[in-house]
């Protein structure tokens, strides 16, 4: 044979052998423990990186779900962009059943628009709702309404809220909404709840988060809360969904069962639904962005 | 004077990024931050003189007598590949914190076209063995240069709204040219 | 400890054990962050445990900081990389002024760096204690 | 699995260079002209086919923690054959391409598709690999070749379509010219996916 | 994907696997390699050939085996040619500092020291301006030049007679020089 | 009271700097080289001013309004100097596609693709003219001969070596002690006022110094950049003089020769490309001015200054993190 | 001789000060005034009056919580009529007594005669104890409870006081007025401070737009021991209180510290002016001097307001009405001030002036790219880097701005002013550097 073969052959399978071996070292020593699963899970997972389950990035949460599920129990984690389907998923490639949970999704807790409480002012400066909340109450003076420069439209980061230029309000499209939370934590006023999205799509809610005496708050907005508690008042007593607290209704979206008798009875129309109330009453009781809402 | 030829030629006038294209995908992938790329460049030079050595050794000692230099690629490789690891390995053994505080520094370094190209550059050119180390080392300066230079410009960019379309590749690509252009001034030097 | 010069960075306690956490520190390495790591070799090792010292009770599985004074990593590197090149290069240019030849330089050069490492073995109490990681509650932004 | 598709992927949706930015310095180092770019593109798609092919045969042979050393060493055992192969056939290519030969072995896609494709998969479904996505490198490297060889030189596979003394922009064949040209390629793009998006 | 049997990474699995590995691509390696050697070798020294032969009138030995150089001229090669027995002239492979790097030229010297041809073996000047150096309008200026020993070959402006690239004074100038070195370097190692 | 009162944080008073007044300062500062152009190369230098403007404005206007789809700003003036400093880098008689192609690469490419005003790493003008000069070396090296046919536009290439042109090729040794015969001495008062050839904006130092001190004096630049620049080239080139000054040219020809006056003091100061802290200006300048020396005596590029200034333009980003303007309390002073 | 002036940065705003030559007139009080609880920095005082309590003037109404907080006394005589809420200048809801006027009976204690007392009686901590009792507050903006600055921690002490008669700020002129109309009263408080603080040395720092103030002044104090006035070149922000110290004594305050760090106590001219009545005629802090003006105003003035009159009566004292054309109303200088929404405001302790800007002055410019001209930066008095603290907190980078030292900025807005591109620097700056002091405290929490 060909000395040049031999060589090339001896000298390759040398260094082979040699690399073998310091690779079986190296990969002794570098040993991850890690759970073939924790990889398989994060597949499974929408790898938004999101941070709605309250761990650092999918692949954290899935080390949570594969920990959870060596105890027998991942109640309690869910991924909010990925929904019962992903956790479905997980579930089932972790051999547990998933409890569903109620989808949610996020709403927005005021309808100060620019028609029912315009501007009084003129705001210049950073379009950022953080900075203008610490300089003012805002243009049309409520302090606890919509600053309407979208800190929670740049949170969202998949462009399930917009801005209704008409309205000035920000608005969720509930479909594209994974209840992640993110523009909750960026709204400075603390008007966007993760609400259950309802039966067939079916929610009411007060939108309004004024905690002031009726008069102050109306002098600025139409279609404030004004605390009257007749909305209370009517609310079914096998739902009792409505507790009363500083001048202003609250709507436990978990008990609510959708029957919109509040939302006729309210003097200010401060209560919203996303479907007719039962008896048209003369007062027109949606916005256009009701409408819009309705419609899906 | 020999060498000081070789080392201008080497950092400025055929910088291995910006000139040669060599490890590119570092000089792509850990410019972000000027710290990372800056400790990346001295994990550079180490392991690109390292594998320069090794090379040398493995091309005089072994291929040369052996005449067997058409198994330059497939030799090179995987000494570089198992020097690398090898050094890891030592370093995690020998001084766990040491290894500790290094991995959260830096990033991985892994075999790159710079390192191999280099280790076949100077069997090319001819180089001695002090030659080919003055070689590497120079190279590891000039690709160190361009990555901090880069990675410098490339913070900045981060905190400058560049237009969409322009986002992520395209402007750190357009950037390195511009700055390939900016490095053209240094030619005709050696 | 000043603010200054800090790196940190994020990761998970994976045990506690007396008066110290084990912590994982997740996407490390540049690749584990980059789009094309599927199809990329390197992004291998995404992950690190570190010892550090918590700054107050954690319990496993709570995300934290691992935070480090940027200038120990500076040391890290002057250590672990810089330290051992110049051993080695000096070592090389020495033995080839000196007329060995280049062979037997080069080996003698790559052996010079047994003896530094050897040396860190030994020293590896002492780096224990300068290179001490703290993990800290990761603040709210 | 549709071949149509898989070529739209390789080409366009998982293009290697433009969408996944991986072994950059080939693709800048020999696309000053549309041959050179087409040249290592097809040695490429070579050295791919091969490496896939041999890869998945062997994957139930090899030991997990000894993968990427023998993913190399037939990687490498390919860029060789195709080294050799070229310079004895092809001296003018070899001599215009360099360095860049040898360094295919470096090359991220090559051993990322081992990894991530071939030491899964059966060996048709591989090689079908190997071909779509190495050529829809040379696709690229062809691409990025053409447009700095009409900016630069006024030609096209050395095909002059200007006067043979008129001036051309010949910065796009020196090494600015291959970094502004892909930029441009790659934010083009950019902007075409997004509004597809 | 657990049904997939792989090889355990035991460390005798990973040594053998990895050198059976290694001794099956070395073989394949070696048998192309001698199956492209001798065509390699061939390309090699037709291209070397060429460049003299670009250079120098017909000649029937191989210069390139009876390469020779001179003390003092440090990177320029000689290669004489031959008819027969007969010394017919020297190709010289002779470089100059141009507008960037080094320009490497053949110049082919007849038995009576008269440039026959040159060519550019390797410049990396100016494309479109010092890259001129290897068009005919340029080059054959040289054809059939005695350089004088003292001053060797110049352009006009240095009261030479070759006239410069347009724009490219220093390439030009640069080719002139290394025609100048190599025939120096000639003179001084005597015609072989 | 009608309308609705205005609220904001403050400081609710504004001062009276504009971008506007900034560059349309620049502007008027490059008045004098360009009246001593037009007067040096006739109608060609206006036809190429124009030329460059339009097509540096064009550009941006046509980017902006199109392809970013934002507020046109051409009229901040910025694209204005551009244009201008591009046209005064080539020469005269430069074909008016050639022009084009490197207005397309100042601001398209150097400008537009980073955002626009403000956030360029590199000089726009300055990248257009190394674009340029790769690409076009014949056209860009071959210079008009100066006064030659003033009001007809030079079609015939004449080559009017430029003084560092000379010097590059080994002709000008050494203008103190002219020693080698094939050299025409160059004369300094020439220089500084314009009589020689080369790029249209270049010729004269002194229009350039009066711009410049209209510049100092209207605030728009501070006089640390150009004054370190041309000390340090000075001091690089005069040390070099000294050792031997039969080799080297005297630090003189350096200051007054091709582009270094303008570079120091038209694009060196580029508010967007240079540091912030003085502390940051000076390093910048410094180095520059070395790298300028350098790249003339050294490199094969007879101008050293662009490729010193663009090269110091990629450094400014690790100047400014590195060189911190002095912070109130850090040295702390008691008593 | 060159003048003294702080070295870093600074501007030189038009300083309009149109009604420096007018004397202060006190207002009319109104039927019914709202007197806010959070009057000060610091926690707000809690009401100690009801509904329908009578109160006279100085009674107390609110009573200081906590270690930084302030007494606030009733401005006026009559009865309570509501303890609620009322809007601020910035459209909250805030704590405040609403009393019905009726007549003006003053406490007895409170000695409403116009005599100079120059004998101090008290000791030291006496007057700090009739300081903290009457409710003083620092005049000079920030409203800082002023017994504080007079307590040190434990082995600190000082050796200046620096009394702040700069009023940088355009168009203000009520410290002007102050220090024209009651120097001997201003020097004699100078003294009872200096006596509090155990200093023996006293500067009065005024800047050259104000010679007649700084010839009385420097003229009276030859009368009293230990008190200088130096005349400061005019330069904005020279009444920040580092900035001050540096231009008269030199020294620096280090990052994160007080002036008491580095032996100083700095207080306003007003509040020396303040603690002469608190603690020479035991009256407690319940009216300032408030200069309204603008250009739009026919003339403007000077005036002497109980604290919580409406702001509009000021006004309807001056006999004119809001211009036609106002586009912004501010509380404080146009540098430092307010934008309110309305001029129904009470007047507080800390109102040192009301400006009313036209709509083409207040009107932002069109915002453009940051062109890196730097002027920023060196205009700064602390010697940041404003473009880049912007950039950083407008994309929430709070660890950066930390390590840029984003707390440092003492929000002078000289950035924003000077900034030919109109970017809102210091719009940004606040917010990065509150929630960098958010991120601070959490930390310190732990
Ligand atoms: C971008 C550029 C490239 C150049 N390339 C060359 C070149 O390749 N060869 C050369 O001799 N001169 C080149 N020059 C021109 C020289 O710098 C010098 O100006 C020229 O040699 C002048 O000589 P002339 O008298 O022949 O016009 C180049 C100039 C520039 C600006
Ligand atoms: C917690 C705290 C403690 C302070 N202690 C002192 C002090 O001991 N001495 C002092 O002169 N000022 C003290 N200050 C007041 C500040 O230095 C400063 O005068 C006040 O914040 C108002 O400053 P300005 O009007 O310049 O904004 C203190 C402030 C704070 C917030
Ligand atoms: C930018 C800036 C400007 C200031 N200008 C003045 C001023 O003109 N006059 C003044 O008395 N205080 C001014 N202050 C407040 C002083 O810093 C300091 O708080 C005050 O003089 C302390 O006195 P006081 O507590 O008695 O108010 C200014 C503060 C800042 C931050
Ligand atoms: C003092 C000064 C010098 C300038 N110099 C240049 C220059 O050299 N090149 C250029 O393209 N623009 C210049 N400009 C304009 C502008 O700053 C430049 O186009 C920006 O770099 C574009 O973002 C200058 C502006 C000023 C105020
Ligand atoms: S709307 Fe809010 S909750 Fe819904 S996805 Fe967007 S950020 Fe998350
Ligand atoms: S809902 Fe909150 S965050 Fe969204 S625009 Fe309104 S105030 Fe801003
Ligand atoms: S507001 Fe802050 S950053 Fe701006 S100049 Fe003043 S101190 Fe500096
Ligand atoms: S003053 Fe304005 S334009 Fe100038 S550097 Fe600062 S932020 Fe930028
Ligand atoms: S191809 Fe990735 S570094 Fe060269």
């Amino acid at each position: 044979m060909n000395p040049v073969i031999l060589y090339s052959v001896g000298v390759l399978a040398l260094i082979a052998a040699g690399s073998a071996i310091i690779l079986y070292f190296v990969a002794k020593k570098f040993k991850v423990d890690e759970d073939p699963r924790i990889g398989e899970v994060t597949e499974i997972l929408p790898g938004a990186n999101c941070g709605g389950c309250g761990f650092p990035g999918c692949s954290g949460f899935a080390t949570a779900l594969v920990k959870g599920a060596d105890k027998g129990d991942i109640s309690g984690l869910a991924c909010p962009p990925g929904g019962n389907e992903t956790m479905t998923a997980v579930g089932e490639f972790l051999g547990l059943t998933v409890e569903e949970s109620a989808p949610t999704t996020a709403v927005v807790r005021c309808n100060g628009t620019k028609a029912k409480a315009p501007s009084k002012l003129t705001y210049e400066g950073p379009t950022k709702c953080a900075i203008a909340h610490t300089l003012f109450s805002g243009e049309n003076s409520c302090p606890h309404g919509c600053l309407g420069l979208g800190d929670c439209v740049d949170a969202c980061d998949f462009e399930a809220i917009y801005m209704d230029e008409e309205t000035g309000l920000p608005v969720v499209v509930p479909d594209k909404c994974t209840s992640c939370g993110a523009c909750v934590r960026a709204c400075p006023r603390d008007i966007i709840e993760i609400r259950p999205r309802g039966r067939k799509d079916r929610r009411v809610w007060v939108a309004c988060m004024n905690e002031e005496k009726g008069p102050i708050p109306m002098k600025n907005c139409k279609v404030t809360c004004i605390g009257c508690a007749k909305c209370f008042d009517v609310c079914p007593p096998v739902a009792n969904a409505i507790t009363m607290g500083n001048n202003l209704a609250f709507i436990d979206g978990d008990k609510c069962i959708a029957c919109g008798k509040c939302i006729v009875v309210c003097p200010t129309t401060a209560i919203l639904a996303t479907f007719e109330p039962p008896k048209p009453k003369p007062k027109p009781v949606t916005e256009e962005k009701e409408a819009s809402e309705v419609k899906k | 004077m020999e060498y000081l030829i070789i080392i201008i030629g080497a950092i400025f006038v055929n910088n291995i990024v910006l000139v040669q294209f060599l490890g590119i995908c570092p000089f792509l992938g850990v410019s972000t931050k000027i710290s990372t790329a800056t400790g990346m460049s001295a994990a550079v030079m180490f392991v690109m003189t390292l594998a320069t050595i090794v090379t040398y050794l493995a091309q005089t000692l072994i291929l040369d007598p052996l005449h067997i230099e058409f198994m330059r690629t497939v030799t090179f490789i995987l000494v570089i590949a198992a020097l690398v690891q090898m050094v890891e390995l030592i370093m995690k053994k020998v001084s766990p914190p040491l290894y500790q505080a290094l991995g959260v520094f830096l990033p991985l370094i892994t075999t790159n076209c710079a390192i191999m190209g280099v280790a076949i550059l100077v069997i090319k050119k001819d180089f001695g063995l002090a030659e080919s180390v003055v070689f590497a080392i120079a190279t590891a300066i000039g690709f160190a240069i361009a990555l901090i230079v880069f990675a410098g410009i490339r913070e900045k960019l981060d905190l400058l709204d560049v237009p969409e379309a322009m986002k992520g590749a395209p402007i750190a690509l357009i950037t390195a040219g511009l700055l390939s252009l900016a490095f053209m001034g240094f030619s005709g030097m050696v | 400890m000043t603010r200054d010069r800090l790196i940190s960075h994020e990761g998970k306690v994976v045990s506690v054990e007396d008066g110290k956490v084990k912590v994982k520190i997740l996407s490390i390495s540049a690749c584990a962050s980059c789009h094309a790591k599927g199809s990329c070799s390197a992004a291998d090792m995404s992950e690190k445990y570190i010892d550090a010292l918590p700054e107050e009770k954690f319990e496993s599985g709570e995300n934290v900081n691992v935070i480090i004074e940027e200038k120990l990593g500076w040391v890290a590197l002057f250590y672990g990389i810089l330290l051992p090149f110049l051993i080695l290069v000096t070592t090389l240019f020495t033995l080839t002024a000196s007329g060995k030849s280049e062979p037997f330089s080069a080996l003698v050069s790559l052996a010079s760096l047994i003896p530094y490492y050897v040396l860190l073995y030994f020293l590896r109490g002492k780096f224990e204690k300068k290179f001490m990681f703290k993990a800290e509650r990761r603040p709210q932004t | 699995m549709k071949i149509g598709k898989e070529f739209y992927r390789g080409f366009i949706k998982e293009n290697p260079v433009f969408v996944l930015l991986l072994g950059m310095c080939p693709t800048l180092g020999v696309t000053g002209t549309a041959v050179n770019g087409l040249g290592m593109g097809l040695a490429t798609t070579a050295v791919l086919i091969g490496s896939n092919m041999v890869i998945s045969l062997l994957k139930n042979l090899i030991p997990e923690k000894v993968r990427i050393p023998v993913f190399i060493v037939v990687i490498a055992s390919f860029v060789t054959i195709i080294e050799l192969t070229m310079a004895a056939y092809l001296p003018d290519l070899n001599d215009q391409l360099g360095l860049f030969i040898p360094l295919i072995v470096v090359n991220c896609i090559i051993l990322g598709r081992a990894e991530a494709f071939a030491s899964k998969n059966g060996v048709g479904a591989s090689i079908l690999d190997g071909v779509v996505m190495g050529l829809g490198f040379a696709f690229a490297l062809t691409l990025l070749g053409s447009v700095r060889e009409i900016l630069g030189f006024g030609s096209i596979f050395g095909i002059k379509f200007v006067a043979e003394e008129a001036s051309t922009m010949l910065l796009f064949i020196l090494p600015p010219g291959a970094f502004i040209s892909l930029g441009i390629l790659t934010a083009a793009i950019n902007k075409l996916s997004m509004k597809k998006g | 994907m657990a049904d997939k049997k792989k090889m355990e990474s035991t460390f005798f699995n990973m040594v053998i696997v990895l050198t059976a590995i290694a001794l099956v691509s070395s073989l394949a390696l070696g048998f192309t390699y001698i199956n492209t050697k001798d065509a390699i070798a061939a390309v090699q020294l037709k291209k070397t050939l060429d460049g003299i032969k670009e250079v120098l009138p017909e000649f029937d030995n191989n210069p390139y085996e009876s390469k020779y150089n001179v003390e003092g001229f440090e990177g320029v090669e000689f290669y004489p040619a031959k008819v027969g027995e007969d010394y017919i002239g020297t190709a010289v492979k002779t470089f100059a500092k141009g507008f960037t790097e080094d320009v490497i030229i053949m110049v082919g010297f007849d038995k009576d020291g008269k440039i026959v041809n040159t060519s550019v073996i390797q410049h990396k000047e100016t494309p479109g301006l010092g890259s001129k150096m290897s068009t005919p309008k340029f080059k054959d200026q040289f054809m059939g030049k005695l350089p004088s020993l003292e001053n060797g070959i110049k352009v006009t402006k240095d009261k030479g007679e070759i006239d410069a690239i347009s724009a490219a004074t220093i390439s030009s100038r640069a080719f002139c020089e290394a025609v100048t070195r190599g025939y120096k370097g000639l003179i001084k190692g005597g015609k072989k | 009271m009608s309308n609705k009162l205005i609220v904001s944080l403050s400081p609710h008073e504004k001062g009276e700097l504009s971008v506007e007044k900034v560059m349309w300062g620049v502007v008027i500062a490059l008045m004098p080289s360009f009246a001593i152009s037009v007067y040096t190369f006739g109608f060609d230098a206006i036809k190429v001013v124009l030329l460059s403007v339009v097509f540096c404005v064009g550009i941006e206007f046509l980017i902006q309004k199109f392809m970013l789809k934002s507020e046109t700003t051409i009229l901040d003036g910025s694209a204005a100097i551009t244009g201008i400093l591009l046209a005064f880098n080539v020469p005269s008689n430069i074909p008016w596609w050639q022009l084009l192609a490197g207005s397309v690469v100042a601001i398209g490419i150097s400008k537009m693709a980073f955002g626009g005003l403000g956030k360029n790493p590199f000089n726009p003008a300055l990248v257009g003219r190394a674009f340029m000069l790769a690409s076009f070396p014949v056209e860009m090296t071959t210079w008009p001969v100066p006064f030659s046919n003033i009001w007809s536009p030079a079609t015939d290439a004449i080559t009017a070596a430029t003084p560092l042109g000379r010097l590059a090729e080994g002709g000008v040794k050494a203008l103190g002690a002219l020693t080698d015969p094939p050299v025409e001495a160059v004369d300094y008062i020439d220089i500084f006022i314009g009589k020689v050839g080369g790029s249209l904006g270049e010729i004269s130092a002194a229009a350039i110094l009066i711009g410049g001190l209209y510049m100092l004096y209207k605030k728009i630049i501070t006089w640390h950049i150009p004054v370190f620049y041309l000390l340090s080239l000075a001091g690089f080139s005069g040390l070099l003089w000294i050792i031997d000054p039969s080799k080297y040219a005297d630090p003189l020809f350096h200051l007054l020769a091709g582009g270094a006056m303008l570079g120091a003091w038209f694009m060196a100061t580029d508010l967007v490309t240079s540091p912030m802290s003085v502390k940051g200006q000076i390093i910048f300048a410094v180095l520059g001015g070395l790298l300028c020396g350098a790249i003339r005596i050294y490199g094969s590029y007879p101008e050293g200054c662009s490729y010193s200034i663009l090269i110091m333009n990629a450094f400014v980003p690790l100047i400014d993190k590195y060189s911190k303007p002095k912070r109130f309390g850090k040295e702390v002073n008691y008593g | 001789m060159k003048l003294k002036t702080f070295k870093l940065g600074g501007v030189h705003p038009p300083e309009n000060k149109k009604t420096a030559d007018i004397p202060v007139v006190p207002v009319d009080i109104p039927k019914r005034v709202s007197v806010i609880m959070s009057q000060h920095l610091g926690v707000p005082a809690v009401p100690v009056v009801e509904k329908g309590d009578k109160v006279k003037v100085g009674t107390l109404i609110g009573e200081a919580k906590g270690f930084i907080s302030a007494n606030i006394h009733s401005p006026v005589s009559g009865t309570v009529f509501k303890v609620d809420g009322v809007t601020d200048a910035t459209g909250y809801r805030k704590d405040a007594v609403i009393i019905n006027v009726e007549g003006d009976d003053w406490e007895e204690k409170i000695d409403k005669s116009e005599t100079l007392l120059k004998e101090i009686k008290l000791s030291p901590e006496e007057i700090i104890q009739r300081i903290k009792d009457s409710g003083i507050v620092g005049m000079g903006g920030a409203a800082f409870p002023t017994h504080v600055k007079y307590m040190f921690p434990e082995g600190k002490t000082a050796d200046t006081l620096v009394i702040n008669g700069v009023e940088c700020e355009p168009y203000l002129t009520s410290d002007h007025r102050v220090m024209l109309e009651k120097p001997d009263e201003i020097l004699v408080g100078v003294s009872i401070m200096m006596k509090a603080g155990k200093v023996d040395r006293a500067k009065i720092g005024i800047e050259t737009n104000k010679p007649d103030a700084i010839n009385v002044l420097s003229e009276k104090a030859k009368d009293y021991p230990g008190i200088e006035v130096v005349p400061l070149k005019v330069q904005y922000p020279q009444g920040a209180e580092k900035q001050l110290i540096k231009a008269l004594l030199n020294r620096e305050i280090p990052s994160g510290k007080l002036p008491l760090d580095v032996g100083c106590i700095v207080n306003n001219i007003g509040t020396a002016f303040a603690i002469y009545e608190a603690v020479q005629k035991n009256k407690p802090l319940i009216e300032r001097v408030v200069t309204l003006t603008g250009k739009g105003l026919k003339k403007g003035g000077n005036f002497l307001v109980r604290i919580g009159i409406p702001a509009k009566n000021l006004l309807e004292k001056l006999g004119e009405e809001i211009p036609e054309n106002t586009g912004k109303m501010i509380s404080g200088g146009p540098m430092m001030g307010k934008a309110i929404n309305h001029l129904d405001i009470p007047v507080t302790k800390g109102t040192s002036g009301i400006v009313l800007m036209s709509e083409e002055e207040s009107k932002r410019n069109i915002i453009q790219n940051c062109i890196r001209c730097s002027k920023c930066v060196s205009v700064c008095p602390m010697g940041l880097e404003p473009y880049l603290l912007e950039k950083l907190a407008e994309k929430d980078m709070f660890e950066e701005c930390e390590k840029e030292a984003i707390v440092d900025c003492i929000e002078c807005g000289s950035c924003s002013y000077t900034c030919p591109s109109s970017r809102q620097l210091l719009d940004h700056i606040r917010y990065g550097k509150q929630n960098v002091m958010r991120i601070m405290r959490e930390r310190r929490q732990q």
